[in-house]
């Protein structure tokens, strides 16, 4: 995988320079930065994280499970306590609620590592220690002959550092 | 990219963990199952009920009216070994208990935790088969003593499962009859399964 | 010519992970963020010596622990009909500990209060070891804590199940979700402080390790994108557990039937005591932290003012609760449950009853006075009568209510007796050792999120006045 | 695996340790010959079943009443003890005394050889040197011509063995012995002799209409408790003709606590009031001996006449006059003509034949001390703790030329003699005692000698043929040949007797008979401004209890302490002294001073203190080592007119202790709070001339009903409420009718008759025995205040409050508000035998987190020990505190608070496993029981039998206050007694629908209120 890689220590240069390259279509970019800014997020314009829906089956998972046990072993080998109910379904509301959160959040958990391509040993290319403490990175995924266009893209907009990744 | 399914397959390790675990506590792996315990006399049980034709209840004289099936008496040993094989070498070891009239000092193998009150009688009475709980025992020993023996064993787990199983499915006679080795008639396999009680207070108090 | 984003823009696009209402001052730029963050990482004399303490304790209350399975829980003080002791007071006690962390990190989150930022990460790994300290205590307690697994639906030869109306197989299932979730959340945001901590770290072993816990993570968009995500749902799935969680542990009092347990008003009250206990523990830990670690331009007094308004409000509710119940005792005219209450505040423990009102209704007033609630010190003190003043009102639910039940041939009385001691010093030796452990592997605040609320640089500054 | 629940023993132990010691090898399958002599009560031994109780019947020696006992024997051991329903005298019923007679089989600390004294110390030696040993001693003493100062003294006993004694001694020339009992109301005995011939005439309580008892305690050791509670308990139970109690001393014992009134008369002034009631004197008078109001007494005089030949006037009192107040006592019969309705001379009860007074007992002491005795046997007997120090027992026996005990177990005399030859235990020997109307029962061995012990008949033969002289005589292999040579009809009408232990014959040899007169001996009054009243320990007696667990563990019936010795003080008093209970009393007589805790009690007159005889044992074994104090050093050395130990009517001072220690006592609150657990019912109500004063309506929070009844139809009280378990579930399992087993046809339940119920507590001791309840008081079984140190204090568990009776008879008091500041004589009390309820809907259940305890199919509330992980959530659950938790392994050998000592263990029932620790247990309605009666029903192709069998404390009850069974089926008396009119349910307002119906208490007007006068 190559490609350029702009090394900003502006946040609205690193906006900027999102925007031109969107414009320009030269390839896949990858925006780096230490943490969340939501100007970053308006020039991605990245489509909606599909981690809901993880969430979303394993908290049905989870709470259709929680009763079925719970039901299931009653009557599996019915014994009366108190005079109540074999299965009675109100207490059992309490084990559905709590496994449902139980599945519901290691679904969660599940679909970021999935959707994030987590864990991982490398950092792959294009990836730099600044960008998890003050820098922000744009890489553009690009052939040789699209890089100095994109290159040149990059220092105008007030990249500090520019450098080909092969 | 190898790098990331070297992590992958930690979970997968966890899985088969917890998957073991599972197995392991439901098989019974606590129970006793396929004890062997060396006894004081090399007792075969072949002979006395396949050669002598005996009748179970002849030495374990209570298993029909008692819940504790109780054993044979030097005495009643003794009885015939005054005339039959008085020579043989385990005999011997059973006069010489009858001389200084101490009972034989067996070793328990079938046993259920002290907790398990199991009468024998209903069981017996109710048609169970010794072979039911106790194997093929009417086999044991079958070349007698010294041609490649081995002393009772226990034959089934007898943890609560297994008799649960029994008390729930109920028991089926054409079965019993089958491992006593008995003729198993069109009637036996007509006959229904015998289900008894299950409540925990019927075994545990 | 660069456009950029509008600040009135921001709320159609959903919430930053932290909104920036409590502003840190004092702090420039991201790059001072990881400095003085990754300052309180290496090994100190004083550490060392505060951990060994706390193992000493911890082994202590190991060994009466062998010494009780050994003989017997005979070995502890209980006083039947006095049949749940210390053990389960100070199990609830911790649980209720256990509360404020997931509190401020999911609850304030959704609540977009941005005072937690600075102490959530403290809070959070304080619920996770509260929570592990909690989990023993049902164990000990136990006549025969080697079958302790039976409480767990798992398939066995017996073909036995755990009976799911009873009160205490909720707790496995509370606690024990309330535990992984914790860990988790704990974890998820750890995990980009993690890569902060690879990247900065020179020490080979400790740069592998952090690069393990840090499951390579590399600020991509596509990463954060997620993990907003994620976040955002273990956020709003943990609310409605915290609130679960210690209305189960109250439910073991509640669904019983006797005088002083059996109230509808536990749930809420015990949720409400929990979090007032929390945060006590919060000030208990983070109060000196911020002064040791140097933290106090992260945690600011308009930080510890904010929690102390928490602490007045739940302060205000959990004594509400003791007077209903006193209300409601009276307006039942059982007279069991009357002269049960009476017992409470006037008869064999009316001592434990008013060292609870002191602690936890009478002292916290005093945060009416925002002088208090800005003084570290006051802060400090108070949080201790608080700690003091919780253990106490589970003593009060836990002892008074079955030593004065229905049958009044069985009154009796309880005195703990030294194993019980044990047990109490064990599980604070077993918490601090933890949490000592805790503080110099990995970062007591949360970079990520600091650094949201710390302006990022921008070339050219025009409509961003007010920044700086 | 000993760790697992229930496994602490080995249920089948025995088994090792029968067929290692070889005891009786029945267990194993050989029918030892010796096992093959018992005369089987049910199953005759040839078929012998193991794992099959078999019944022996034979007679209890603990007490002079001599009661029918069936021996239940397992295996070749006897496990428990009921009483013989065949036997016309206790008609089934026992008592905890008798009940408890297998620990001391089973006693640990039982001599287990012969043993001879080398120097200071007894050694082990073997039965031939022994007896080598004292033929030569008694060879001695003939030669010098001493046999004539021999002195044999005897723990009395009636039947044969006396007479066989006295011929056996004076074949060798020697004295009588003498037959003591220091229990035993000599006074009385002799008044009796005198007035109406018979030492004991029957007590007809059927025919009383008054009953005015002078001290006499009739149900809890004066006399013979059992048969005199059955009659009691039946009187009363008439319910509108039953008889009246007034019950006149200066403290009011069970008894007493049973009384419709109490007359609190000073401690001596009995005999005043007498002469005014036989009108020998005026009411004035004795109002003023005795600080009743005249109008009192006067009302009691009309009363008295009233009742026309109704009336029985019994007399217990203990003093130098006892025997002229027992006398004039007899004369309100007389005068009333009652003797012969209410008082039976005629079937009379035997028991006291040949009786030795203390004054005998006293002169040979004297001449112990005068150095003229070469030779002294003691059986049984133990003078070293039940005479007065005053009397200088030990000094004068230590004189005593060579001393032979054939005591079984430790005790202060035994360990002063020379020779210890070990007597068998009753229940290990042949023998008989006389009991009542001409009737003897019998006594056989129900086992083997557990250890190396001889029969002391069998002894005193075997010296005999040492001695040319007298082989002749003695020419019979043992006692139990000689028996059956005496017995009429020979050894085929004795094996028929056996079957039943009873024969109408007198004993085979006449006993000696021994008139009780001595010349009165007032003993020094002594001075101080308290009255001291010490009584006999309802349970261990004059101290002969105190080395049997279960009798230490069962609380006195009315302070409720056990494993101690107490100060009764009335509340004012305590007031006045400003003392706590557990303050520590010196009470302070002329003859000596004792030490122990105070216990406020309202049932003693504010002028008197009051102590119970029984502890204080220095030599007696590990359960009765260093408890308490011994009440005989407060009596000074005096005697009555017959003879009799003057122990009543004595002054002291009493000083107030600066330390406190805590009472060993299972009560919490001794008042209801208006709960409404021991209820009553005025007679009025009941005969329809008062009006209900619903006490129960503002005793029962909540609307009284009669709902719970349907609750008993079926097992779940769900059913009750019409809402079966779950309608949509498709397996209700064994809860469906439908089911094969038809376990839900059943609702096993039990009715307690609190008006027959008088406290006795025979039932507590009974589920002891039955269901292997572990005691927990003895000094080895405390916890640790440290690592190093352990609490050894008595009873430092019940202290805890960690007793595991399954049953516990509450005793709660009614009325008496003020008493710290009045004394009032006026209150009433309550007892409650309080088990688990079985409740329809139980509380406990639905919180136990593994199924360990549920509700079984036929009504019962189950407890599943081996699937117990002990939360002890079901017993804060339990509105009952029925629950008892095993805080320590008191079943596990290995731990130090062990509950079965070898050999007690063998005592231990094979039905019922033994919990280890960490379990929850509780009452199981003897579901052992249950269920081996449908093993017998289906072994015999039937239902279960209505009222075929009973639970334990139903079984023993003297009083016949419980009964269980089958509430779902109209057959079991249980069904018909549960629509008593008199039918309530403790906490009904719960809505637990228990299986515990409580008939209230029936309260009469007391007899004697001046208002009637």
């Amino acid at each position: 995988m190559q490609g350029v890689l702009g090394v900003f220590h502006h946040l609205d240069s690193t906006v900027s320079a999102i925007e031109e390259l969107k414009k320009k279509k030269l390839g896949d970019v990858t925006v780096y930065s230490p943490t969340i800014r939501h100007e970053l997020d308006d020039a991605i314009a990245g489509p909606n994280s599909v981690v809901r829906r993880y969430t979303l089956i394993g908290g049905l998972l989870g709470v259709s499970f929680g009763y079925w046990i719970a039901i299931w072993s009653s009557d599996y080998w019915p014994l009366v306590t108190g005079g109540k109910a074999i299965a009675s379904w109100i207490p059992y509301t309490i084990i559905g609620f709590e496994v449902m959160v139980l599945v519901g959040c290691l679904a969660t958990v599940a679909g970021m590592f999935i959707n994030s391509r987590i864990p991982r040993l490398t950092t792959t290319v294009g990836y730099d220690d600044r960008f998890s403490a003050g820098h922000f990175g744009v890489f553009i995924e690009c052939d040789a002959n699209k890089a100095s266009q994109a290159e040149d893209l990059l220092r105008h907009a007030g990249a500090e550092e520019v450098r080909r990744e092969a | 990219m190898t790098v990331k399914k070297k992590w992958t397959v930690i979970p997968g390790f966890l899985a088969l963990a917890a998957a073991a675990t599972l197995l392991s506590a439901y098989s019974g792996a606590s129970s006793s199952q396929g004890k062997i315990v060396e006894q004081p006399v090399k007792f075969v049980h072949a002979p006395h009920v396949q050669k002598a034709g005996m009748n179970c209840l002849y030495c374990h004289s209570a298993a029909n009216k008692a819940p504790d099936p109780g054993n044979a008496s030097v005495s009643t040993c003794m009885g015939c070994y005054t005339l039959v094989k008085p020579q043989s070498a385990e005999i011997k070891k059973v006069a010489a208990f009858y001389q200084k009239g101490q009972p034989i000092p067996w070793n328990r193998v079938h046993k259920v935790p002290d907790y398990v009150q199991f009468p024998h009688m209903r069981h017996v009475n109710a048609g169970v088969t010794c072979q039911t709980c106790h194997g093929q025992i009417q086999n044991q020993g079958a070349q007698g003593p010294d041609t490649n023996y081995v002393p009772v064993q226990q034959v089934n787990s007898l943890n609560m499962g297994w008799c649960i199983n029994c008390h729930v499915q109920g028991y089926k006679p054409a079965e019993g009859a089958r491992l006593a080795g008995q003729k198993v008639t069109p009637e036996l396999e007509a006959m229904p399964a015998k289900k008894a009680r299950y409540d925990c207070a019927v075994c545990h108090y | 010519m660069a456009s950029v984003a509008h600040p009135v823009r921001e709320g159609i696009r959903g919430p930053n992970i932290a909104s920036a209402d409590v502003q840190l001052p004092a702090v420039r730029d991201y790059e001072q963020v990881d400095r003085d963050i990754i300052a309180t990482l290496g090994f100190t004399k004083k550490w060392f010596i505060g951990l060994a303490l706390a193992i000493v304790a911890m082994l202590c209350g190991a060994s009466a622990w062998i010494y009780q399975i050994y003989w017997g829980l005979g070995q502890a003080g209980y006083e039947p009909p006095v049949m749940w002791g210390n053990y389960i007071i100070t199990f609830v006690f911790w649980v209720g500990i256990g509360h404020a962390g997931t509190l401020i990190s999911a609850i304030l989150y959704l609540f977009r209060a941005g005072f937690r930022t600075s102490i959530y990460r403290a809070a959070e790994a304080m619920t996770v070891f509260a929570v592990m300290t909690a989990g023993l205590f049902p164990i000990i307690h136990i006549g025969r804590p080697w079958k302790f697994f039976w409480l767990i639906p798992y398939p066995n030869w017996r073909l036995l199940w755990p009976n799911f109306k009873s009160p205490l197989v909720w707790d496995v299932f509370a606690i024990s979700t309330y535990l992984t979730i914790s860990t988790t959340f704990l974890f998820i945001g750890l995990i980009p402080d993690f890569a902060v901590l690879r990247d900065k770290e020179t020490n080979p072993t400790r740069k592998r390790i952090y690069s393990i816990l840090s499951l390579g993570w590399r600020n991509s968009d596509r990463e954060w994108r997620h993990f907003a995500k994620a976040y955002l749902f273990l956020a709003a799935f943990s609310t409605p557990l915290v609130l679960s969680v210690h209305s189960v542990v109250s439910f073991d009092f509640a669904m019983g039937l006797t005088p002083g347990w059996h109230a509808s008003i536990f749930p809420p009250y015990f949720v409400a005591g929990a979090i007032f206990s929390g945060f006590a523990m919060v000030w208990t830990i983070t109060i000196p932290m911020r002064k040791w670690f140097r933290l106090e331009h992260y945690i600011t007094l308009n930080h510890l003012d904010a929690t102390a308004k928490v602490v007045l409000f739940t302060s205000m509710v959990v004594g509400c609760a003791y007077l209903i119940e006193f209300f409601i005792a009276w307006y039942s005219s059982v007279r069991p449950e009357q002269e049960f209450f009476w017992n409470r505040v006037f008869g064999q423990w009316w001592w434990a009853a008013w060292i609870m009102l002191l602690c936890n209704m009478a002292l916290p007033m005093s945060l009416w006075s925002q002088k208090l609630r800005r003084n570290p010190t006051w802060l400090f003190v108070l949080s201790l009568f608080i700690n003091l003043g919780m253990w106490f009102e589970r003593f009060v639910i836990v002892v008074p209510s079955l030593s004065h039940e229905f049958e009044p041939w069985q009154w009796g009385g309880y005195t703990p007796s030294w194993i019980d001691m044990a047990f109490l010093v064990g599980s604070f030796g077993w918490f601090f050792m933890w949490f000592l452990l805790f503080v110099k592997q990995m970062p007591v605040m949360a970079i990520m999120e600091l650094k949201e609320i710390v302006t990022p640089r921008f070339k050219n500054t025009h409509g961003h006045g007010g920044h700086h | 695996m000993s760790t697992e629940a229930g496994t602490g023993v080995k249920r089948r132990e025995f088994l090792k340790i029968l067929g290692a010691t070889g005891a009786t090898t029945a267990v194993v399958g050989c029918s030892s010959e010796k096992v093959g002599k018992l005369i089987p009560y049910v199953a005759s031994p040839d078929n012998t079943v193991p794992g099959v109780s078999q019944y022996y019947a034979t007679t209890c020696r603990e007490c002079a009443a001599a009661c029918g006992v069936l021996a239940e024997v397992r295996d070749g051991r006897p496990i428990k003890l009921e009483g013989n329903p065949e036997h016309p005298m206790n008609r089934g019923a026992i008592c905890a005394t008798g009940l408890s007679a297998v620990q001391g089989l089973y006693n640990p600390d039982r001599y287990r050889s012969p043993m001879v004294r080398e120097g200071n110390a007894l050694k082990p030696t073997t039965w031939d040197k022994a007896l080598e040993l004292l033929a030569q001693k008694i060879g001695e003493a003939k030669s010098k011509g001493q046999a004539g100062n021999v002195v044999f003294v005897n723990q009395h006993e009636s039947g044969t063995f006396p007479g066989f004694l006295d011929q056996w001694l004076s074949a060798n020339g020697m004295p009588n012995h003498l037959s003591v009992d220091s229990t035993a109301p000599v006074a009385t005995i002799a008044a009796n002799q005198k007035a109406y011939g018979a030492a004991w005439p029957q007590l007809d309580f059927g025919a009383a209409k008054l009953v005015v008892s002078f001290g006499a305690d009739f149900l809890d050791g004066w006399g013979h408790s059992v048969p005199q509670q059955l009659d009691w308990a039946d009187a009363r139970a008439k319910i509108t003709d039953a008889p009246r109690l007034v019950y006149v001393g200066a403290r009011r014992s069970l008894t007493g606590l049973n009384a419709d009134q109490w007359i609190p008369a000073k401690p001596g002034s009995e005999m005043a009031l007498c002469a005014a009631l036989t009108g020998a004197g005026t009411a004035q008078a004795a109002s003023d001996a005795s600080g009743v109001a005249v109008g009192t007494i006067e009302a009691l005089a009309k009363a008295i006449a009233d009742a026309g030949n109704g009336v029985m006037a019994i007399c217990g009192v203990t003093g130098s006059d006892a025997v002229e107040c027992a006398t004039m006592v007899a004369d309100i019969n007389k005068k009333a003509g009652s003797v012969g309705t209410t008082i039976k001379p005629a079937s009379g009860h035997a028991g006291y034949a040949g009786l030795a007074s203390y004054a005998d007992l006293a002169a040979a002491v004297k001449a112990m001390d005068a150095g003229s005795v070469p030779l002294a046997f003691l059986r049984g007997a133990n003078p070293a703790h039940t005479m007065p120090k005053s009397a200088g027992f030990a000094a004068a026996f230590a004189k005593v030329g060579f001393k032979v005990a054939f005591t079984a177990v430790p005790d202060e005399t035994s360990q002063l003699a020379d020779l210890i030859l070990p007597d068998n235990h009753w229940l290990e020997s042949w023998g008989d005692a006389a009991g009542a109307n001409g009737q003897l029962g019998l006594q056989q061995p129900t086992l083997e000698p557990v250890f190396d012990t001889r029969a002391t008949s069998d002894v005193l033969i075997a010296l005999a043929k040492k001695d040319q002289a007298l082989a002749a005589k003695y020419n019979v292999a043992d006692y139990r040949s000689w028996y059956i040579s005496k017995f009429p009809g020979g050894g085929s009408a004795f094996t028929t007797a056996l079957t039943k232990a009873q024969v109408s014959s007198g004993p085979l040899v006449p006993t000696s008979g021994r008139t009780l007169a001595a010349t009165a001996m007032p003993a020094a009054a002594g001075n101080g401004d308290f009255f001291v009243h010490v009584f006999p320990s309802p349970t261990l007696g004059d101290g002969a209890g105190a080395n049997k667990p279960w009798l230490q563990e069962l609380p006195d019936p009315v302070s409720k302490i056990a494993w101690q010795s107490w100060v009764e003080v009335h509340p004012s008093t305590a007031k006045k002294l400003g003392i706590k209970e557990g303050t520590q009393l010196t009470i302070e007589t002329a003859a000596g001073k004792v030490t122990a805790p105070a216990y406020i009690y309202m049932g003693v007159r504010p002028d008197t203190v009051a102590i119970a005889l029984g502890q204080g044992h220095t030599a007696y074994g590990r359960f009765a080592q260093n408890i308490g104090v011994n009440a005989y050093d407060l009596v000074p050395a005096g005697w009555d007119a017959a003879g009799g130990l003057a122990i009543g009517n004595l002054k002291a001072k009493v000083t107030v202790g600066t330390d406190n220690s805590p009472l060993v006592t299972t009560e919490g609150s001794a008042r209801q709070h208006g709960r409404g657990i021991g209820q009553a019912m005025p007679i009025g109500v009941l005969l329809g001339t008062e009006q209900e004063n619903d006490e129960h309506h503002h005793e029962i929070p909540g609307l009284p009903s009669q709902d719970f009844k349907k609750g008993l139809q079926s097992p779940v009280a769900a059913d009750a409420q019409g809402e079966f378990a779950n309608p949509k579930s498709k397996d209700t399992g064994m809860y469906d009718p439908e089911h094969s087993s038809k376990m839900e046809s059943r609702r096993w339940a039990m009715t307690i008759d609190l008006a027959r119920c008088t406290g006795c507590s025979a039932c507590v001791t009974a589920c002891y025995s039955e269901n292997n309840i572990p005691t927990v008081g003895a000094p080895y079984q405390g916890r640790a205040l440290s690592p190093t140190n352990w609490d050894e204090r008595p009873g430092a568990n019940i202290i805890k409050g960690r007793e595991m009776a399954w049953i516990r008879l509450e005793r709660y008091y009614e009325g008496n508000d003020n008493t710290e500041n009045e004394f009032s004589p006026d209150f009433d009390t309550r007892f409650v035998p309080m088990m688990c309820q079985h409740c329809g809907n139980a509380p406990c259940e639905p919180v136990c987190p593994v199924y360990a305890t549920y509700h079984s199919p036929d009504g019962l509330n189950v407890q599943v020990y081996n699937r117990c992980v002990g939360t002890r959530y079901c017993s804060n659950n339990c509105p009952y505190k029925v629950r008892y938790f095993n805080w320590f392994g008191y079943g596990e050998p290995e731990r130090r608070q062990y509950a079965w000592p070898e050999p007690m263990h063998w005592s231990l029932n094979p039905d019922v496993t033994v919990r280890g620790k960490g379990v929850m247990e509780k009452c199981t309605f003897c579901v052992q029981r249950i269920r081996e009666a449908e093993h017998r029903a289906k072994a015999e192709g039937r239902e279960v039998n209505a009222d075929e069998f009973t639970t334990a404390c139903a079984q023993a009850c003297p009083s016949r206050a419980i009964i269980f069974g089958d509430a779902a089926d109209e057959n079991w008396t249980v069904s018909k007694l549960a629509y008593d009119r008199r039918a309530y349910h403790v906490f009904e307002e719960l809505n637990a629908y228990t299986a515990v119906v409580y008939l209230k208490k029936v309260n009469y007007p007391a007899p004697a209120s001046p208002a009637k006068a």
